[in-house]
């Protein structure tokens, strides 16, 4: 994935430049140092620092009372997340794989989502579950699964879907501060993407999209990884004289409607890519929004590129079929105009 | 322990607590059936003794969860009842302002974490928040109310596997009514229940549920445990439900026999087993039990005039509190 | 509940009124006499013939053998019907309350959903969820949603949701015969609900909506109750002079995109109403399939009438503002015309 | 039942059973190792008498369902080595047509319902399996294979609860291989792994896992059960994992020492202690193993040859099979 020029501009200003993984792992760090109510568990976060490396070291500072394996009990480790976090702690409940938030969906939706509600404001769930997202690493239909939209779905629930390694230490500084249930979703593929990050702790605030690249002719909304794809598809659609705009959601709820509708507003045609099935899924939602905000300003339909309708398969050339890639984007775009 | 070392005080305190969750019990009924009540409820009539035994050895600090079935659980743990019934008739005096009704009364300032209307949906959250106390270092323990029908729930296997390995202090108290909903639990029971628990390394004690100083003292020996770090107990309680699995549930013939309620009623109510012992044992007398007795009447009775007095939340209401 | 007109009318000509529960015992019961690789499973389903009773009698004819009090068991239950599904039985698993089915999530979603797909189509479930939706019980947030959405979202499940006792009986007995997992909602508050139904048994095809009653100004598509929604909706509109076409989704997976776009097109507004949250939600999906597939049609922004996102509240005078209703349907009918 | 009464030709069947898992395991490293394998996999080597004697005591017609390291669970109950690696190679011809990959290679033929890449994700499909089995009286047996990791997720309670009510024909057989993926079994696992299914009246038996003959014997007998119609049995197989949990993962010394790993290679092989065995028994000679070894070998170079000549599949199929 190539940095886009934006990135590197703020690089040369803030000087510093990490992955994204130890972006998340520094937003942990932080936010453990500062609150000692704020714990992780799950499985094989400890010493193993999950299998994709992420929380390495952790335990060496913060010991195996604050970073805990679990067993494999995803039900059971996001109840006592939800019980924790109703009574003082900070819970980070990582689950390796976003694919296994189903096992756990009843006490995400049944309870975390709904207990301050239901109590009539008087408890509350400042819980974190951070997850991963994204297909391509050939890892089949059970492991390549990006199921935000069905999180984003229940009321109670706030969901950050970070780009950059910008965007996951600000907003995952913010998901441990909220004092609600934030399902964190982390693409699995994009540990290793580099990018500037300060050093010092700052909270990105969920609901604020992020403008990464101006445009007048068309609007690409994307979520996590699918905003690579999107400034890709944007560089190519330069070349052929077509100006995209791009945005980056940042967090799917709340969603930043606004700053959607506006641009869409303005370069009257818009294409929404994300990497979860497009049947009813996050596409759906946002051109939903647009089309109806902007709706009197659009000079074409508003098109959604989402994962295709299908497990994922494992063969590799079947499997890169089923991801929105910057060739298809721009096809599409390509279609707004010749209409 | 024993009556004796209980106290007369608390004894009595018991008698009172168990005889106002009957006749909050009486009211819901008489709510339902006068259509006032919105939706249905789980009544708590025959099993007293558990919540009151239970709750009776925690602290006002220590926390319990609920179900379903919960209104004996929050009157124990000390509820009021006129916010109780308030919130029963969806009012926005009630604990949840109307928002939770019957099955989902939190009871913040006496950390009661709430009732669940997912069957087993508490266990997690109860150990959870004993995982919090062990890690505040704060002494509080927590009890887990649950039906046997629990028992069909894995997250109660996973959630008992940490609550062992880590030494949680958390009672798990199975309220055995012998039902799930209108399935009679053995035909759907593998095994033995008690030894469930203990394949996770978990003590277990099978009680007499509707013998409350029974109760009482295995869950004092429970907290006991718990607070000296010495882990998770699991008091099974053998008990029954007098009503039907909701108030709407009049003709359970088909399931259970009128002999069999009948049977419950005259020779295991708890709370006449516990009169005759107060009196037996000389801590109270049939005139102060049965001054109790009116006065919980009239308690309950004004429980019911405030929440049917009380307003409605403003429409407003429906969007706040979704989020924090 | 009003009974439409044209319901009515199939009534004189089909001479047999029952209601919604009893054409879906109907169904169970014919396809159990037919094939006797179908049985039931779940809490409460056999003497007790579920706490909505519309079970009641299965087990007198078809035994505890084919009728089966399962322990409160949602995941094991639900694996179990997959189990036997791939192995030549034909299970209808009972999840009494919608709001239970996160609890079978990654059976329904990695395992059911996926099988035949990842097996390379060599393995099959045609395994059946009955379960239920809709609020105005009284049920407070965990025994009131409709959380079809997320169902609809995974590719590899089918989802029906029935508004007419024909409905039910057709799609039942459809879904009972397809060779995939099919998730069948069943509104509670309708099971009461007349209509004409056929005693013989016959199927109704998954993806074919049933354009309810014809009209010319707006299209109100909508899924389940809020069938009679829409109706009621429309009658009110008659009134004011406003031409209303009705149409019932039947199957939200696979969805009939064809009849609401070519709905669209006609009348050049809809509007869509669900009971499910809005955000991320059925409407969502409905409203950008014909946002974009009747885009250069559109006289108006199809709006979305979902339930509001908020946990369901148990205060009736609360509850009530939550869910769509004919009122609130001629309202944003209205802010159509006036625009 | 012991060596005499297997029958000399099953009993080196056996032995070739688990050379051809072993080699066929060290093919898929090589193919990792040299980037010709896409994704990862999870190595059986090292547990191969488990799924052996277990399929060795089953029918072609008997049911098993795997896991994510299912590779040795495949060959034993008899599929082609072919076949396996196209699959793994993400080929047309591989037993899903590419679509599952070694997470979810099925042997619909041989009955194998599957590999599942959710931990404890099979164990409902067994049940209902072994469910189906008995309904239609097919007089078919499920054999559930998990890892004692699996032990953490709550299905697995609730479907052994159905298997004993219901006396289902399943033997759910746990491969207690010491460590989920990279924390070592006793940190994460309280109370006793034996009494967890006994308290579901489910009967139990503890086996060395590297001796074939021990697992063949106990899964016999518990083949048996099931088809009597006495219901299912759990198989404790203490067993051990050679390499990583996937291929890549190289160094291990933070969870496991280098000297247990050399330990269990050399002293509790299972491989050369069935070779032993059956040299000492006078049921084959070393020439006689020799050639089963080259035999293998050749089989499964062939097989590797075949996946890497054989086509992918074609763009169309990635739509294909979304629905039956
Ligand atoms: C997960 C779940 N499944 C099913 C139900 C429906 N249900 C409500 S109460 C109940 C029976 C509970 O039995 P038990 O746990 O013994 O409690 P009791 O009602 O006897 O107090 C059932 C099946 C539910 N609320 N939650
Ligand atoms: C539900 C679920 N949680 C977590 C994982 C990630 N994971 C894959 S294998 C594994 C460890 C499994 O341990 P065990 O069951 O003992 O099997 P082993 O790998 O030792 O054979 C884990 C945690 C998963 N695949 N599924
Ligand atoms: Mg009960
Ligand atoms: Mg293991």
């Amino acid at each position: 994935m190539s940095m886009p020029d934006t990135m590197l501009r703020e690089t040369q200003e803030s000087g510093r430049i990490i992955t994204m993984g130890e972006a998340i792992r520094e937003a942990l760090a932080q936010e453990m140092r500062r609150d000692s109510r704020v714990f992780i568990i799950g499985e094989d976060v400890a010493e193993a620092g999950t299998p994709f490396k992420v929380l390495q070291g952790l335990v060496d500072e913060f010991g195996t009372d604050r970073v805990i394996d679990s067993p494999i009990s995803e039900p059971g480790i996001t109840g006592l997340g939800i019980g924790a976090a109703m009574t003082g702690l900070r819970p980070v409940v990582d689950i390796m794989f976003g694919d296994f938030l189903p096992l756990a969906s009843d006490q995400i939706i049944n309870q975390a989502a709904k207990v301050h509600y239901m109590s009539g404001g008087k408890l509350k769930v400042p819980l974190v579950i951070r997850t991963t997202l994204g297909a391509t690493r050939r890892s089949a239909a059970q492991h390549s699964q990006s199921l935000h939209a069905i999180y984003s779905h229940i009321p109670g629930l706030k969901v950050a879907v970070p780009a950059t390694p910008y965007d996951a230490k600000g907003l995952l500084i913010q998901a441990i501060r909220d004092d609600n249930p934030v399902i964190f979703f982390e693409d699995k593929m994009m540990y290793t993407v580099k990018g500037p990050v300060p050093e010092e702790p700052y909270v990105i605030p969920f609901g604020q999209a992020a403008i990464m690249q101006e445009g007048t002719d068309v609007t690409l909304v994307a979520t996590s990884s699918m905003v690579y794809v999107a400034l890709d598809a944007a560089k190519l659609l330069a070349d052929q004289g077509i100006s995209a705009e791009v945005i980056n959601v940042r967090t799917t709820s709340p969603l930043d409607r606004d700053t959607l509708i506006r641009s869409a507003m303005k370069t009257t045609r818009a294409v929404v890519i994300d990497e979860g099935y497009q049947q009813y899924g996050v596409t759906a939602e946002i051109a939903s929004v647009i089309a109806e905000g902007a709706f009197y300003y659009l000079d074409a339909p508003v098109k959604r590129l989402g994962a295709m309708d299908v497990p994922v398969p494992f063969s590799p050339p079947l499997e890169d079929l089923t991801v929105p890639t910057p060739e298809r984007v721009v096809r599409v775009v390509q279609s707004l105009f010749n209409q | 322990m024993g009556i004796e070392q209980l106290g007369s005080g608390a004894a009595v305190e018991m008698y009172r607590t168990m005889v106002t969750i009957r006749k909050f019990e009486e009211q819901v009924n008489q709510l339902y059936l006068s259509a006032i009540m919105p939706g249905l409820a789980h009544l708590y009539s025959g099993e007293e003794a558990v919540a009151v035994g239970v709750c009776s050895a925690l602290t006002s600090e220590d926390y319990i969860t609920s179900t379903h079935r919960g209104h004996g659980h929050c009157l124990a743990k000390g509820a009021d009842v006129r916010l109780m019934f308030a919130e029963l008739l969806g009012k926005a005096d009630g604990y949840c302002g109307g928002k939770g009704g019957s099955m989902h009364i939190a009871d913040q300032e006496r950390n009661n974490l709430g009732a669940n209307a997912i069957v087993g949906g508490s266990a997690g959250i109860a150990t959870g928040a004993a995982f919090s106390a062990k890690k505040r270092q704060s002494g509080q323990v927590v009890a887990c109310f649950f039906g046997e029908g629990a028992l069909g729930q894995g997250i109660l296997y996973e959630v008992m596997n940490m609550a062992s390995l880590w030494k949680l202090p958390i009672l798990y108290v199975c309220e055995n009514n012998l039902y799930n909903e209108y399935t009679p639990y053995q035909e759907v029971t593998a095994g033995s229940i008690l030894k469930r628990p203990e394949a996770f390394g978990i003590p277990v004690e099978d009680l007499d549920g509707q013998n409350v100083e029974e109760v009482y003292d295995a869950a004092s020996r429970a907290v006991a445990r718990a607070r000296a770090g010495e882990g998770p107990t699991f008091l099974h309680c053998r008990t029954y439900r007098y009503q039907g699995h909701h108030v709407g549930d009049i003709n359970r013939t088909y399931y259970r026999s009128r002999e069999e309620e009948q049977l419950w009623r005259t020779e295991r109510d708890p709370i006449q087993l516990w009169r005759t012992r107060l009196v037996a044992a000389g801590i109270a007398d049939e005139a102060l039990l049965d001054r109790i007795d009116r006065e919980v009447e009239e308690l309950v009775k004004d429980g019911v005039e405030f929440a049917k007095n009380a307003p409605y939340p403003d429409e407003s209401e429906v969007a706040t509190h979704v989020y924090a």
